[in-house]
């Protein structure tokens, strides 16, 4: 409930420092210019927060794919971020958040590129949580994440042009649309949901694209021989390592910031939450990757504390810290199990793990909302609104993503050909190298 | 004894081995080099330049074999890295003089295998 | 115009909540403790921002050069943030900010070493917008960043030591000479001369200098042989992209922070043209890397990026959205362009690009503030005051640059022996490789 | 002094607002909503500050070690921070600030878990500092770099699970007690010892920690051949300089943060006297490896940074700018030569440096308060505590982790086997590598 | 038929490669190496402590010709390679028995061209 | 003329050098390369499945020499080399049929060392 959310939020932080004296008198403004400076700053800090998860995202695919598409995915990422936030200016904002006209709807739209009111600035505009130029690029930065999940999953094997033109319209539309209907006041929000940052709106919607891409596309030549399963192992952990550092970096913005105000209790209740629910992920992820594969791998405990980041993104807000930890814990769990029964069992080739961590974990921790989860009046979430979100969210995305993928594979065509993706997108797609001088040989 | 060097496409070192060892060839040393032969090469181009990549990465096998060897490693060889495109590779076959396991300080005909 | 402007902001942030009942009495100190805190700290958030752009810096330069010269350049990019931050507490800061003695001058100075006046710590000092120490700890990041830039064009053979005293004469004496005709109350502030966050005062500063070290140096050996040009690809584009992002991350702080208070409306409208800019240069710049290079380029796309950030540098906190969408994408153009004009036609060689992103873009973000900037006061910018800063803040750094290195080039040497050239700086003149264990090999 | 120096900071703070005319009557209490959300937020700021640190200890410590080791040392990283902040959660944080019943105490425990008091979210909570939540995670996040410290220095030779093991003990209980003495209002607090961020409390403590592991375990095969001293490069340079850049960028946060409130003048000072301390750090560290080494190791560079930080953090609060120049200039000195001394005289084999870094100028920075520092009353600290507490801290964690680490040895041994260390412990403990298709041959 | 391998110095592999083509020789594999000769080598200094580089980056050359290519052959490579500077690099020549193309499976000598 | 292959442990590069000094043998060319003899292989797991990984690292040495030098380096890479554990290697004799100097232009045994 993120924008629709915004007065609930406003006064149940008065409400929070009713005690404490803000002013004279109750009658006077409450927000003071001081305040919506800070709640204002937190926010924008926390856009600069969710910027540097495209670099994560960027350093996590390319260390875990082969050097020979590492340009490719570098590329990928780079664009994303650019088509994100222009598209989000041209449609998304408008699409995600179309006013109180639409309160309840499906669908909404307002217009057009930005338009900010004639109190865009001000105090008033936003319950002096933020200006309007505030709200558009903290929500800006949101949008393209959805997309950059699916670039990961699609990785070594899709054109870049078709795969740009599936993007920028996943994120333009579909991404915006499904937003609406929780974060924008729709119909989702009305019957309760509770998302707080995206376990569904970002990560899961995501994911399901990622899984119709996957799905389409097959898997990378090589990876599964006879019905057996041939690890392709990505090319430099230390830059997967780095990735998940940065996600993990940003995420403090993305779920702090969702707090939508600098509420001191809010914001450090979220900061608790999400450190504890990565730090649990990576403790169950060590453990079951060390009983499941022997040898503790180091690939599935960077994707451990994604899991547990994802997670706990939809109830950040809501849960006790030591619930943060079952939370996240037991998405360290699943993110392990998942891989294996899709990568071994299902043979859905899926080189970073974005299906497991983003769709499953995002799913995982949307229902965890409805089990552990007390709203701000202090009355317990519902399972139920939770898991019809997941499933209309679900359907939708998947659907659109599918048709969407569709489309281009018979009118461009979605996969590289076969002699491209031996030699590697980058020679393919870019005509260079990302190591040039450097002897990178691979032989499958 | 022979010592039998090929070049190979990278990708073809898995059905190359994979052949080698269904003709009971259990050894061989491989190294990455890279060649110009009939197949072209390709253009990179960076920051507007233009680079003509005409040394295309291959795998460098190198097998010591005594006589009766040569003809199945060479088989093998071409077993599993033909596709009949260019770029294939070659196979060259040169005389040993001597062989010897570091181990053991066997030579000859038993230090081979 | 930065510290002078001060007084101005302050005002102008003041004016902004008029509205807002900030306190009883009009004729009370309006800059509150709380608001005085919360701008001290956005300064100082913008400083780590800006500090961690010399690791983007450092990034992007090794990895767009060869393997065997990433120990110099980290080493060199490592040395100048330290060279920076000690010589503008020597003599930068005073030489920049000699204080209103020295209003519409050419030239002040104001002491050596760091003196705060005695209310350098409380409100009355800058407003209510930092303390002494912020101001200077702010300023002295801005410093370091105009020799970083020289650092990539001169890279892979100039001398180590040659380099150090050129970047520590240039951080120390024209950068903030140059910059006080600005930001420090000089003669080209007097003129109505605009550069927000230093579009010319920062970026073109560094690229004039750039563009006389490429001249005086020469190309790398082999990249122009018998008149063609052969491009010497760079090592690692993982690290490359590391560098972009991170530098369009600290560019928050650069473009955020330089609004020199937290004012919301302020604050919150850099952030979005700054993040337009940025994405609108990626994608032009990817849309004529694929027209005119056949295959989409990623060095010139993160070019572009870094191109948009350049120009919209100079207007971030006067043009619309719009506008910012238009200034990036024309430097996303310009920028490719300008890499093939000078690599391809000039033959002046410029390993990471940096006269093309930072002069030449720096150039047209001044200079698009003549066209589409309007004033605080409402009224647009002029384009003659623009052109005159670029072309006196040119003609003053270009010849300095010149001469400082002729002067080194004479007595020193510049450039290093054939010999190590071909076998690296690295172990020239450090005696050790960046990666060893690794096999590098590079045949040019 | 740090959680037991709320109250005193609290107060100075109010002090130096003193004629600022905060509220009509000095009666009313004089933290305002508005400034315990800038402070709170100020903590979380730092809190997401310190969290890049791990990236930047794993950068730095799998960039100077070998490539056959890296997937070991990022594995290593990774947990360590789930595990410093699990465990702090459980019993760290209780033994470190066990409440006033424990003032002067050598050891205190206030429980197991999180235990917020009933006021732990407002203002009343911390003198309107932070939130309970706040606290816990910001503290927290300091935990675990002390074991990070640790994991550089053994790197390469120890097994996995026992250095997991010996890192959850001595975080979770090593750390929290000897920081008790200080900052939980123990012991030496009363003696009147100052240590502002830790150059005792965590970088000592961690450094001790090192120097046992180092002892206990052995050189790496082949670094001491018939008493001569073998380098063993690391495999990565940028990789370290990424994380000398990120250590500094988090130390922002470390030293920022330890102000514990959003204090202009404070957070200002500590601002300028780190970042002149790591740049001095590195000015000399770049002189005496120029002149002992005759070509400047940016190894020994990046070190000499580092170590200007650990020794400007003891009194970053309490040092004029000026004295940070000379405390970090001598830090970068005795870096330089420690490492000299340390490995090449005493043949003990730390990787990274992390004993001469951590522990050597952490000692050095604690001591320099002595020499120079000015507590906040206007008189000097004297030298006698801070010696005192230099020892009592390194006796105690000396003993402890030399005791733990013997424990380990006999019970589940800690050294990996000969052909295990050829092969690298990447394969050994993890059973996958790096960089998978790249050549990486190391003939030692 | 003979198999001819050179070890030159890295820079210099365009420069050979352009008199080959000059030679109408068009086929060749390159592979990395290090070695040591005559040149002697350098130190490299890592905290502290010395390390003494003998093996050079070397760049070695394979080229299976005819019999009447191997002059052609060696007198290219010298033409490209050769500075008069210590470091420029050996010739080594050796028979090869039998080539094969793996794409045709010809022999003998129209395999190799 | 004889040029010598070996194919070594990595880490046994330092000692096989010293061997060699101690006999004289200054000249060599080192590659790195993969194989697999009798030493068995190990197992890698990627994100639970499994990988066999029978290549293993080794050094592989050139090393031409005169006929009265074969002994010598023979047993010098011998001497390094070997632990008497398998994974020890293997050493290849071949003829040498000609030897040029490239900055000299000196063939034949004067040329070799
Ligand atoms: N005469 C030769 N000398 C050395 N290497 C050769 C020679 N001919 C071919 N090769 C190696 O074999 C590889 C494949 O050769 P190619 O000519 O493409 O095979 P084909 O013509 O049989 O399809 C080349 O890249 C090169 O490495
Ligand atoms: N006898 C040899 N055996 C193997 N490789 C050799 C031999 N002699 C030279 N080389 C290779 O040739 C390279 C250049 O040799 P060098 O002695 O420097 O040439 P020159 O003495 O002719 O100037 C060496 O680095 C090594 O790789
Ligand atoms: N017949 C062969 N042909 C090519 N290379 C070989 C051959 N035999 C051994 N090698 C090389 O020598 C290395 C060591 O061989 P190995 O069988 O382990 O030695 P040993 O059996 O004597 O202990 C192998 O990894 C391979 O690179």
């Amino acid at each position: 409930m993120k924008a629709f959310g915004f007065g609930v939020l406003g006064i149940s932080c008065l409400f929070l420092f009713a005690g404490a004296e803000v002013s004279a008198e109750e009658a006077k403004p409450v927000i003071t210019d001081e305040m919506f400076t800070i709640n204002n700053l937190w926010l924008l800090i926390s856009t600069f927060l969710i910027f540097i998860m495209h670099l994560g995202f960027a350093s996590l695919e390319s260390g875990l794919t082969r050097a020979k598409n590492t340009v490719n995915i570098l590329f990928k990422n780079t664009s994303i971020v650019a088509l994100g936030i222009l598209t989000y200016a041209l449609v998304g904002f408008s699409l995600m958040y179309p006013g109180t006209d639409f309160t309840g709807a499906f669908f909404g739209f307002h217009g057009f590129g930005l338009n900010p009111p004639a109190d865009g600035m001000g105090i008033s505009y936003n319950g002096g949580n933020s200006t309007y130029w505030t709200d558009f690029i903290f929500q800006g930065m949101f949008a393209a994440t959805a997309a950059t999940i699916v670039s990961g999953a699609v990785a070594e094997r899709i054109k870049l042009h078709s795969f740009l033109i599936f993007s920028a319209i996943y994120v333009a539309l579909v991404y915006p649309i499904v937003g609406m209907w929780g974060w924008g006041g729709g119909w989702l929000a009305e019957k309760g949901f509770h998302d707080f940052a995206g376990s569904t709106f970002v990560h899961s919607v995501g994911g399901w694209a990622a899984l119709a891409g996957i799905i389409v596309l097959g898997p990378r030549l090589g990876k599964y021989v006879n019905g057996k399963n041939k690890p392709i192992p990505g090319h430099s952990l230390p830059l997967a390592a780095i990735g998940m550092f940065l996600l993990w970096f940003g995420w403090y913005g993305f779920n702090g910031g969702s707090v939508l105000n600098a509420d001191p209790a809010m914001v450090s209740l979220v900061f608790v939450t999400t450190s504890l629910g990565a730090a649990s992920g990576i403790f169950t992820a060590i453990l079951i990757s060390w009983l499941c594969q022997k040898k503790p791998d180091l690939s599935m405990v960077l994707n451990g504390s994604l899991a547990g980041l994802v997670a706990i993104t939809a109830g950040a807000d809501c849960v006790t810290p030591l619930e943060a930890i079952y939370i996240g814990g037991i998405a360290g769990v699943i993110v392990v199990l998942a891989v294996l029964l899709i990568d071994n069992k299902l043979h859905l080739d899926d080189p970073v793990g974005a299906t497991s961590v983003h769709l499953i974990c995002g799913i995982w921790g949307t229902l965890a909302v409805g089990i552990w989860g007390v709203g701000a009046d202090g009355s317990p979430f519902a399972i139920m609104p939770q898991l019809i979100g997941v499933i209309s969210a679900g359907i939708f995305c998947f659907c659109c993503a599918l048709v969407i993928f569709f489309v281009i594979k018979l009118t461009l065509g979605l996969r590289v050909s076969e002699e491209e993706e031996i030699r590697g997108l980058d020679i393919g797609e870019h005509g260079m190298e990302a190591y040039a001088g450097f002897q990178i040989f691979i032989t499958q | 004894m022979k010592l039998i060097i090929a070049y190979i496409q990278p990708e073809k070192l898995t059905p190359v081995k994979q052949e080698l060892y269904k003709n009971e060839i259990y050894k061989m040393s491989v190294t990455n080099a890279v060649g110009c032969g009939q197949q072209k090469g390709y253009h990179e181009s960076y920051r507007g330049g233009d680079i003509e990549v005409n040394l295309l990465k291959k795998i460098r096998l190198e097998i010591a074999v005594n006589e009766e060897f040569v003809k199945p490693t060479v088989e093998a060889i071409i077993a599993g890295a033909r596709t009949g495109k260019i770029g294939d590779g070659k196979i060259f076959v040169t005389s040993l003089d001597e062989c010897y396991r570091i181990r053991t300080g066997e030579t000859g005909k038993s230090a081979i295998g």
